[in-house]
């Protein structure tokens, strides 16, 4: 049914919390190894449609595939095994280190763990190794998520405003790093306020208004 | 055709049977030697316990089951689930209530540690506590997963309920009507207006069952019918 | 499946012990609400080493229900449990070492509990030690239908208070059992019923565990 | 300080009004408590129904713990926490408010289990109706001991866990008082002695909190 | 000792935790009635010293006084009262509405509820009055945070990153809201990893590193 060069397919998806729709009707087709940028005023419902990617909220009316998972019939926890997840939350043990953290990450995904030191250099963090997730900064914390999900190398990216509370030097490195994951042919879908600095990139911008998509432009 | 005749019956008919096992229970089976009056409780609360315990809990126990089952997972399964255990919850308490009604004459107690009364009382809490996991759920999948397997795990009390007269010889009579050797302990009319009771209070079970399935499904008519109106407000807000 | 228990059990107890919440607040806690039951009691009761064994599994019991919150926090915000389903981890392994992790402190606990009951309630010694083997089996099964349970009531609203009620319907029979083979094996009475119900009942929850823990897992 | 009082349990009232947690989880769990404290001592000792006053304000004492760990997780982040202490409010009123809101919850529930206590441990249902000044007395105690000790336990790590160990020896007497009056009422014998301990005791509750809350509020 | 000109006045502040410094030696004088910006790359220390400012962590050593309270001996409690703070999370009950937020607070100061509505609608969330405060978007959260400082109109604004989760209105909006509260004569400092977009606000830049100032120009 799903074509093998889209990762999302999205038809009239409705998305319900507590009675209010949180997308109210999104139709998307999105390909597979491109990267695609969600903006929309607060509140728009860009999360909720990240969130619906991820397989973290179910599809309530209408219909869709992603990564080749049916939303409505598919197991949701097999999606969510297929995509990285960037959010405002932490996501990680707080009361572990870094270092600890990703090391728990390797094992469970049986990676060898003499990648992380490399991993942790990449993201800016070699002199934390050791500091308690909870004692991280804001910014830190959210390049020890992008840590987590180098390791991981999901098929499919799904990050949640990226750029808020990395500085300056931080988002050159996000830039970098998301030219990469395209190019080894994944797909990234990114939520962002901001336009993305790098012109290299030349993403589809999505724009989302009321839980409906309003443009569309490559 | 024979279904639709069959449903517009099922009340009726649950009343009458209802109606004829009171005026046999109450005035044309003889009192008991010992127990005089009270009796006519056997006619009541073993056929509310019935329900409570079999016929409710174990329909929505297998409902459960068949809910967690990839290939009969439906919603349908989940309501089914959902009314029966408030039904349950129901047909429990009152199991207790005329239990504890016989028991003041008889024992001389309203309640005592017995094997089956605490039992009982486990699996009202069980009921309860199923009931309380449905509201603290929003998600309506995670909701119905985690109420199906909290169902499957009470079940396992069931059967020790049944089993505790046997088990732990207590005050509560044993079994006096289906005992193991297939001898039925009472007899005459009384035996009969029993076997009536039992059927017409499992009727009454689906009457009701039926009544709050359709309950359910009205409810999320409703919900729908607002649904519209709340997405075309939502849409609304993306255009200025 | 046991690699991914090890793992998660690994992480459960270091976690504990970098806080050091066992040492210094579940084991006062236990003694504590040990001497507190035997206060509410009144002397009559309490001075009786009969009560000894089931306030043991009284005080157990709450051990249990902290120990299980304990974990929630542990596994934390949201985006970490999110984050965690997305490594794809054996749902039964899963569940396995946060059992296994909990069992070893429940353990540790029960034997300072324990030995606080021979202390302060005057419950007879070699008794205790006699019913040390069914105490650590009923424990672990404790810790097996708490993890369920944790699962369970995690996530929505209010975990904390739900936990109570969800579980103690399960953990009265556990708590019977513990009570009867405790006081049997005071009395130099028969224990192998209770520890064949206590072994079922252990067996039981870690199946129910072991093929549903996946399906509870938030979704 | 009373309209800041007032101010504060409505908004905690009102939260947990919205939440339905008293109804749906503190109660059964009350009810729970009972049967299973009941259950542990076996047969002897609970259908003994001397055991009654004490396994009541056992259970009550559980019962608060859980209300004020309930009350931790509405004040909510540090986020709230911080935003809250920014309003400048005055912390006798905040501590009073916490209390009364507190209170009332713990009353609805005493009603509630001390039913439970007459129907299931046949404790005398005419010594229980006399006894219900002082156990709404010792209650009101409890709560404002409870909310003390909530603050106190606050904010640092695991509160969940802490907390009934700061708490315990500060309830204990409270605990003897409450299981005191009430069994002298069961017997008919004089009330007042524990009706004025009590009452000492609450006043005493109410004026460290009034004093001293402002101190340990998170710093 | 503190001129009534300067709302912040620190010298060599030594803040640590866990044995770490945050800040390790800030010395710093703020003119009351300015708007200064504190940036830095991820983990400089910006959020230690706005949290310094605010009362919410202890001076280890040196010397300091915010809006006129001395960090080493005066009450802490008195100095969060002057201030308004908005961090990452959220500053609010999640179960009660937005308007319940609100209505606490103001009942809470004394101020009359009828300003409330006024206050929500000035922030965009007037379409959002009866939300639980949990429900709302990232950026409608930061939002209400606001409408709470607006509700409070403190002498002091501690703002960490504003900017992260608003939308381009959002950002115009803020940028509006604090010239406004500059006029009116209260102090502004705001942590940010991007430059103010309105120029007329000509704020005086902080930047800090490894816990020091290392350079500030207006
Ligand atoms: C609160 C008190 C009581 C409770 C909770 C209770 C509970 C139950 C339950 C759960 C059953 C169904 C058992 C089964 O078939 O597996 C039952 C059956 C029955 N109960 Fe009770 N009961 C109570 C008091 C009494 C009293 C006082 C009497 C009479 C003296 C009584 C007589 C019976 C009889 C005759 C049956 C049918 C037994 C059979 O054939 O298996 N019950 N009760
Ligand atoms: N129960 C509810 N009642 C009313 N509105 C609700 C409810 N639940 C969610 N919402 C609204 O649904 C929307 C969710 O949007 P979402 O979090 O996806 O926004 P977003 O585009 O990510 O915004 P932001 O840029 O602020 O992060 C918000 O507008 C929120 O107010
Ligand atoms: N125990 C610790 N061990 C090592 N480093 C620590 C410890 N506690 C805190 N830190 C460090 O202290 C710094 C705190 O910085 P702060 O949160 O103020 O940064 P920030 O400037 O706000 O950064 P961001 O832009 O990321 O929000 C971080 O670099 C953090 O790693
Ligand atoms: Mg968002
Ligand atoms: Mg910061």
């Amino acid at each position: 049914m799903s074509s093998p060069t889209l990762v999302v397919e999205l038809s009239d998806a409705v998305v319900l919390v507590d009675g209010f729709p949180l997308l109210s009707g999104v139709t998307l087709e999105l390909e597979t190894g491109t990267l695609n940028v969600v903006t929309g005023a607060n509140g728009a419902g860009k999360t909720s449609l990240l969130r619906l990617l991820g397989g973290l909220v179910a599809l309530s009316s209408g219909s869709g595939v992603v990564s080749g998972v049916d939303l409505r019939t598919g197991d949701r926890r097999d999606l969510r095994r297929r995509v990285g997840w960037l959010g405002h939350e932490g996501s990680f043990y707080d009361d572990l280190s870094a270092k600890e953290n990703l090391t728990f990450a390797a094992k469970a995904l049986g990676r060898p763990t003499d990648e992380i030191a490399r991993v942790l250099d990449r993201v800016g963090l070699s002199s934390r190794t050791d500091t308690p997730a909870k004692r991280l900064s804001a910014g830190q914390r959210r390049r020890l998520g992008l840590a987590w999900l180098l390791l991981r190398r999901p098929e499919t990216w799904l990050l949640d405003e990226p750029y808020a509370t990395l500085d300056d030097e931080g988002r050159t490195f996000f830039d970098e790093l998301i030219g990469d994951v395209i190019r080894s042919g994944a797909s990234v879908i990114v939520s962002a306020h901001d336009p993305l600095r790098s012109n290299a990139l030349s993403p589809r911008t999505i724009t989302l208004a009321g839980g409906l998509v309003v443009s569309d432009r490559s | 055709m024979i279904k639709q005749l069959s449903q517009r019956l099922l009340g009726p008919v649950t009343l009458a049977l209802l109606a004829l096992t009171f005026w046999l229970g109450l005035w044309v089976t003889p009192p008991d030697r010992i127990q005089g009056n009270l009796v006519r409780l056997l006619y009541i609360h073993p056929a509310i316990a019935w329900v409570g315990l079999y016929v409710s809990f174990g329909t929505s126990v297998i409902a459960s089951c068949l809910y967690l089952w990839k290939r009969t997972r439906s919603t349908i399964m989940d309501r089914v689930a959902y009314c029966a255990m408030e039904v349950s919850a129901i047909f429990i308490t009152l199991t207790l209530i005329t239990g504890s009604i016989w028991g003041r004459p008889t024992w001389g107690v309203w309640w005592a540690w017995d094997a089956r009364l605490t039992s009982t009382a486990i699996l009202l809490v069980f009921a309860l506590g199923y009931l309380a996991l449905r509201r603290a759920n929003d998600d309506p999948e995670l909701r119905a997963r985690r109420s199906a397997v909290f169902a499957i795990i009470a079940a396992i009390n069931v059967p020790i309920d049944h089993f505790s007269v046997d088990w732990w010889h207590t005050l509560h009579q044993g079994a006096t009507v289906f005992t193991q050797n297939g001898n039925f302990l009472v007899h005459g009319s009384m035996l009969w207006t029993l076997f009536l009771s039992l059927f017409a209070f499992t009727l009454l079970f689906f009457w009701l069952l039926r009544a709050r399935y359709r309950l359910e499904v009205l409810r999320d008519q409703r919900y729908a019918a607002s649904l519209d109106e709340a997405l075309a407000q939502r849409r609304r807000e993306g255009v200025h | 499946m046991i690699r991914t228990a090890l793992l998660v059990a690994g992480k459960d107890l270091r976690i504990e012990r970098r806080s050091r919440v066992l040492l210094w607040q579940v084991l006062p806690f236990g003694v504590m609400a040990l001497v507190l039951s035997g206060l509410a009691l009144g002397p009559a009761h309490a001075g009786n080493s009969s009560a000894g064994p089931g306030l043991f599994y009284l005080v157990m019991l709450l051990v249990t229900l902290l120990m299980i919150n304990r974990s929630q926090v542990i596994e934390g915000s949201s985006g970490t449990r999110t984050s965690v389903a997305t490594l794809g981890l054996d749902p039964a392994g899963v569940f396995l070492g946060k059992a296994l992790a909990l069992a070893v402190e429940l353990w540790i606990t029960g034997v300072v509990v324990l030995a606080g009951a021979v202390l302060l309630l005057h419950t007879a010694l070699v008794g205790s030690a006699e019913a040390l083997p069914s105490v650590l089996v009923i424990l672990a099964a404790l810790a097996a239908a708490g993890t369920l349970y944790g699962a369970l009531s995690g996530g929505g609203q209010g975990p904390a208070t739900l936990l109570p009620v969800l579980s103690f319907p399960a953990f009265a029979p556990l708590l019977i059992a513990g009570e009867r083979s405790y006081s049997d094996a005071l009395h130099g009475g028969s224990l192998w019923q209770w520890w064949l119900i206590s072994l079922v009942a252990l067996v039981a929850y870690l199946g129910i565990g072991i093929l549903l823990y996946g399906v509870l897992e938030e979704s």
